[in-house]
């Protein structure tokens, strides 16, 4: 056959909850009421988190903040699905899952108040620092996990974040190819919430969604609705299974939406409408959730307020130990950069220590 | 050459150096429809910094084009655009983004009027807000123009006051070769000054004595202008009478004016707050000694950023060069 | 619907002489006798051209030669659908497209000698000189592509040449998505010659095919055997029409083998097996497509010799010119830097001045 | 410190340049099995210079990887691969390929350590053969070092002999730090010494003394040690004895030892292939004026490559320093 076929592929989307909280019976996942509100509640936990340090940074008591309002279902579904011996390659709007996994609320706050010390994360918490130029981490979890295959493991992944904005990035293409190649235990994750800054995905590629990427890699795909935590939570389960079996990389994109501004240092009021915002409100990953649980009988009034007391506590006990940890030493500009420091740093850190005096 | 005072009858208003790139822009744009401004959030947003503002309204979006986040496609279109007919002007958001660039940026911007023996010139035109001071996260601080002086075939440029800005942007983007145009953030919305309001152009490799001393002679550039007047000013009042040259152009360095100062004044202090290692400074240095030896008084000093990452804002200002650390520098030369 | 599929993409490839020559009638295209033994003139010429490089090479008059034998059907088809307000942004291995472009053939082997004025290509050949670093040219054929676009041209398009190794590169990735977001007009002109150096296309990534890439940039691609002229003629003249339509990029992928070594500085024995080279030699795109000539009654012998003899003629006369080129003078080596020297440059003149002397 | 000589009893071969990386390389992984090497062609082909020759017959395709075409990967993978435990040795292929890798050398792998308070540390070794000299394509004759000894959090390492390759590469690789390992692509072949069979490492940041002399030091590493030599010899014999110091780590320096060797003999010259603009040069110069003025009896010279883009290969010897440029500039000293 002289014109023969030689791909095709097709790229699906899950979704079971719908905007108003109703689910698709068929495709709800069997998790206990624990699992189920655990999930409401670590949601409701990131916003609580998030929310204080957008006050702190009105305060001018934090620095640019990237809130991860609207993205909780995403980073939620998947955190539960992670193992202790997993590792993240977060890029700058992962504090949800971060916190999830261990790290301090405290010292996540550090790194956004501008302290290197907050990414000396915790013994046993395998999580890379923050990357903040766009897509390059993906490259670190491609390796990481090419290295957790080359080291034998055989449950362990490494999961690599980015962004929308993240997927033009030369380094997207070639942390996915590398990964497919390798077949390294990698989960590449990416959260699509439709704006870079002020750039809206439709001029980001002219493709429909990044998960079809994942055929021009050889590598397995799919979109997920971000907003709904259980279909992230079931969508997460079986790329997660996937990258745990050896079978390689996946590229699991969640649709979602950005519904702050990009960071406290942007204004998007200069560059997008009302009316979309209003649009996503109603579909807000929280609220649907606990629609939910309360139409299944899960939840009400009397644990909403126990949960917001007590992620509010919680918050504000971080928070305390944050500000008071005092500023490092002038000196550690330089006493991290090598194991010894060489003669010229030697030097440059008697000025620094000399002014700090 | 001495800071030309605008003349008294020209119209002027007060610009700071953001909203005076901003206007160069514009007028360059309108002057010439070949024009063509490209990068991450340059359109609708106009800018992160705002430096682009109005553009896309004046001008239209097949001329202030909001590009996919990826600065290698950025500075690699641009040399096709430029093929084309077009004078590209792309933002990179911070000179700390910039590295995905570099490869078009080394291996074609710089080369292509050499490779093709003169056929394709490229006047691209590379603008990037550079340096410390806003407390900003990691990335946004750096200040790698010495990568860009080395390199040859591109030229670097860094303004330091509005005038200058407006004036440098318009030669920039008339040059027939490519320019790296680095805008230090740090004075982006901190002063203004009475800026002409008719487009005109400075010449590109100039440097301008925005001081006239007797004692020392402080080389500078960009944000550390400020930071040099300040020593100057404390200096003055401790009768110490320094000379401030404000660089303008990396590269071609204007090196006449450095080894006309040195010759006068046998003392020089270099202030950048890029890493001292094989930075600009060592290359003023290397000059000036070589060029202007039997005049020196003292060593060149060099002050400068430390040899270390650029440190996350709680630390930040320990990291930048102070007036403080100029006047040592500059007692330095004076007692040696 | 839950589960929806968000995504389809079939990815076609187009075969139209089979090893031996036999054509598929139903898929021919309808070319003049004309046309069609000017295809094989067009490949003959070029296998020549390489030839003499490669004999040049050994003897010492020529620097490293990467051969395109192998390839011919590939350049050739591609070419004779060129128009002259066309644009080329060719990698190394396109001296083929090149040469049937209108640059002299001396201008060619100059570069590969080792001289930049081999790149100040004739007045009216709109073609970009050689570019090295791989992929990085298809990011200036996108920009060429939307310079053409915004300057309101509805004929002209720009050409980005790669290999399969360039695939993997991050600005295959941006010069694809970008060019798709632009709607620019680019052909992404793909030869898949299987081998980059000594790594093979399996190890370059973990998909069948380069063309299936075209789906995650929203943009249409296909694959044709890069050994059979009349397939890539018909598959180029498709991709172009849809560019020139205004329609945005194509992305073609020609599957095709490098017969010699990556270049004369490798030795392809080191790492690939002589049965490969065998089984490709079988699929000669020159010997099919004289086959298919010779079945058709418009080649025999002494078309075929008559033909030898013109191009040798040729090649020589031009290799000729060539070697009598002097030397540029030293001073080139700064005098295009900038239109205006730097007083740096000026000193640096000098010297070189001085020693030529 | 003076060169130090082979032991009589140890045993020895006679190897080139690449043939000792090529040892280096097999001992540490024979080593220490967290040692992999990656890169393009590294595997069957054993690298287009056959450095890595072997080693994929030796390791396995687990320890010797041909990556994809792409340096961002090779190098940011490294990076991931280092954290889970490895000390990834990288090839770039050439160093006019490296910009690609940019991003991940300088957005991370400089920075790791630092950005983790020293939780994740990178032991990260990059290779490249670098400058001119073999006539090849463009882009396979550069000499980027300054890029990276201007960039604080990398060591970059450039051996001239064989014997210090070896032992050099080994402490590359040992180093718990991220090293740029520049090998000086022309004399790759261009000779070959008695090498130790055994092991060893030489440290890294000291500069070895190739010849010591009386009238000028000539400072210099890689390829241009040749040069330098040959220079050296001419000047013998018109009287004028030079001594010539091999950086061979160009960041650190070792600035002790160029310092007292400049204020023992008070006259400079430093060489390099790379263009001189801000190259590793002026630090050399800047740091010699600065901190050995009063003992100076000439300027500090810099013979360079030329502030263009190297040229194809016609006119690539045009380019590169020579001992007759060498030789002026040592004169020029004298003359002073
Ligand atoms: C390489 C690089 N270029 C530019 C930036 C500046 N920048 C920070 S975030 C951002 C947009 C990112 O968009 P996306 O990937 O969609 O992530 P989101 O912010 O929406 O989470 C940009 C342009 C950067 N961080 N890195
Ligand atoms: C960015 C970059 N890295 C490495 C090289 C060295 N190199 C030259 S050709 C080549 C292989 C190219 O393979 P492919 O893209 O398949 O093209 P082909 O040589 O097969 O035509 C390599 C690795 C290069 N030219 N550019
Ligand atoms: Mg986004
Ligand atoms: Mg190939």
């Amino acid at each position: 056959m002289p014109v023969t076929i030689i791909h095709e592929a097709r790229t699906e989307r899950l979704e079971i909850l719908d905007k108003d909280g109703k689910a698709d019976e068929a495709l709800l996942p069997k998790l206990s009421s624990e699992e189920m509100t655990g999930l409401y509640k670590l949601m409701a936990r990131m916003r609580r988190f998030d929310e204080k340090a957008l006050a702190l940074q009105r305060q001018g008591r934090m620095g640019t903040w990237g809130s991860i309002r609207g993205q909780e279902a995403c980073q939620a579904g998947l955190a539960v699905n992670l193992l202790k011996e997993d590792w993240l390659a977060p890029s700058f709007r992962e504090h949800g899952v971060m916190i999830s996994r261990g790290i301090p609320m405290r010292q996540v706050y550090a790194i956004w108040r501008g302290d290197e010390r907050g990414h000396h994360f915790p013994e046993g918490v395998n999580c890379l620092p923050v990357s903040i130029p766009v897509a390059s981490q993906l490259l670190h979890a491609a390796g990481l996990g090419l290295g957790l295959k080359l080291r034998g493991e055989n449950r362990a992944v490494a999961v690599g974040f980015a962004g929308d904005g993240a997927s033009s990035e030369g380094d997207f293409h070639e942390a996915l190819n590398f990964g497919g190649v390798f077949k390294s235990r990698t989960l590449f994750f990416i959260q699509n919430n439709q704006w870079a800054i002020s750039v809206p995905f439709h001029k980001q590629t002219a493709a429909k969604t990044i998960a079809q990427r994942a055929h021009g890699y050889g590598i397995p795909g799919m979109q997920v609705d971000g907003n709904d935590v259980l279909a992230v939570y079931v969508a997460a389960k079986k790329a997660l299974e996937h990258v745990r079996s050896g079978d390689g990389p996946y590229l699991l994109e969640c649709l979602t939406y950005r519904m702050e501004n990009h960071t406290t240092a942007d204004d998007a009021t200069r560059y997008r409408l009302a009316d979309e915002l209003a649009y996503w409100k109603e579909r807000d990953p929280i609220d649907r959730m606990r629609a939910f649980l309360v139409s299944s009988k899960l939840w009400d009034d009397g644990k909403e307020r126990a949960l917001l007391e007590e992620v509010s506590a919680e918050v504000e006990a971080e928070v305390k130990a944050f500000e008071a940890q005092p500023p490092a030493p002038t000196t550690d500009i330089v006493d991290f950069m090598y194991k010894e420091r060489p003669w010229y740093l030697e030097e440059q850190r008697a000025v620094l220590a000399k002014e700090s005096r | 050459m001495v800071a030309k005072q605008t003349a008294a009858a020209e119209k002027t208003e007060k610009l700071t150096l953001a909203q005076a790139v901003n206007r160069g822009l514009a007028q360059e744009m309108e002057r010439d429809p070949s024009v063509i401004v490209m990068g991450e959030d340059v359109g609708a947003d106009g800018g992160v910094f705002r430096v682009t503002e109005g553009l896309l309204e004046k001008f239209g979006p097949n001329r202030v084009m909001d590009t996919p986040l990826a600065e290698s496609a950025i500075v690699g279109a641009a040399v096709g655009l430029a093929v084309a007919g077009f004078r590209p002007v792309c933002e990179i958001q911070f000179t700390g983004f910039v590295y995905p660039a570099l490869n078009q940026l080394f291996a074609h911007v710089a080369r292509y009027r050499n490779r093709s023996r003169g056929k394709y010139p490229l006047p691209i035109v590379v603008r990037m807000p550079y340096g410390g001071g806003i407390h900003p996260p990691e990335h946004h601080s750096e200040s790698y123009e010495a990568l860009f002086a080395h390199t040859p075939g591109l030229k670097v440029v860094i303004p330091s006051t509005p005038a200058d800005a407006k004036g440098l942007i318009a030669s920039a983007i008339r040059d027939e070769d490519p320019v790296i145009f680095m805008e230090p953030k740090r004075i982006y919305r901190a002063f203004r000054e009475e800026v002409s309001v008719e487009p005109y152009a400075l010449p590109i490799g100039e440097a301008k004595i925005v001081c006239e001393g007797r004692d020392v002679t402080i080389v500078a550039y960009g944000a550390m202008i400020k930071v040099a007047m300040e020593a100057q000013e404390m200096l003055e009042r401790q009768g110490v009478s320094a000379e401030v040259i404000d660089l303008r152009t990396i590269n071609p360095l204007d090196i006449n004016a450095v080894l006309r100062s040195a010759e006068k004044i046998g003392r020089v202090v270099v202030v950048h707050e890029a890493p001292r290692n094989v930075g600009v400074g060592a290359e003023i240095a290397a000059l000036v000694q070589e060029r202007a030896m039997l005049s020196l008084l003292a060593p060149v000093e060099r002050v400068c950023g430390f040899d270390a990452v650029f440190p996350f804002p709680r630390l930040e200002e320990h990291y930048l060069p102070t007036k403080e650390r100029v006047m040592e520098a500059v007692q330095k030369t004076l007692g040696f």
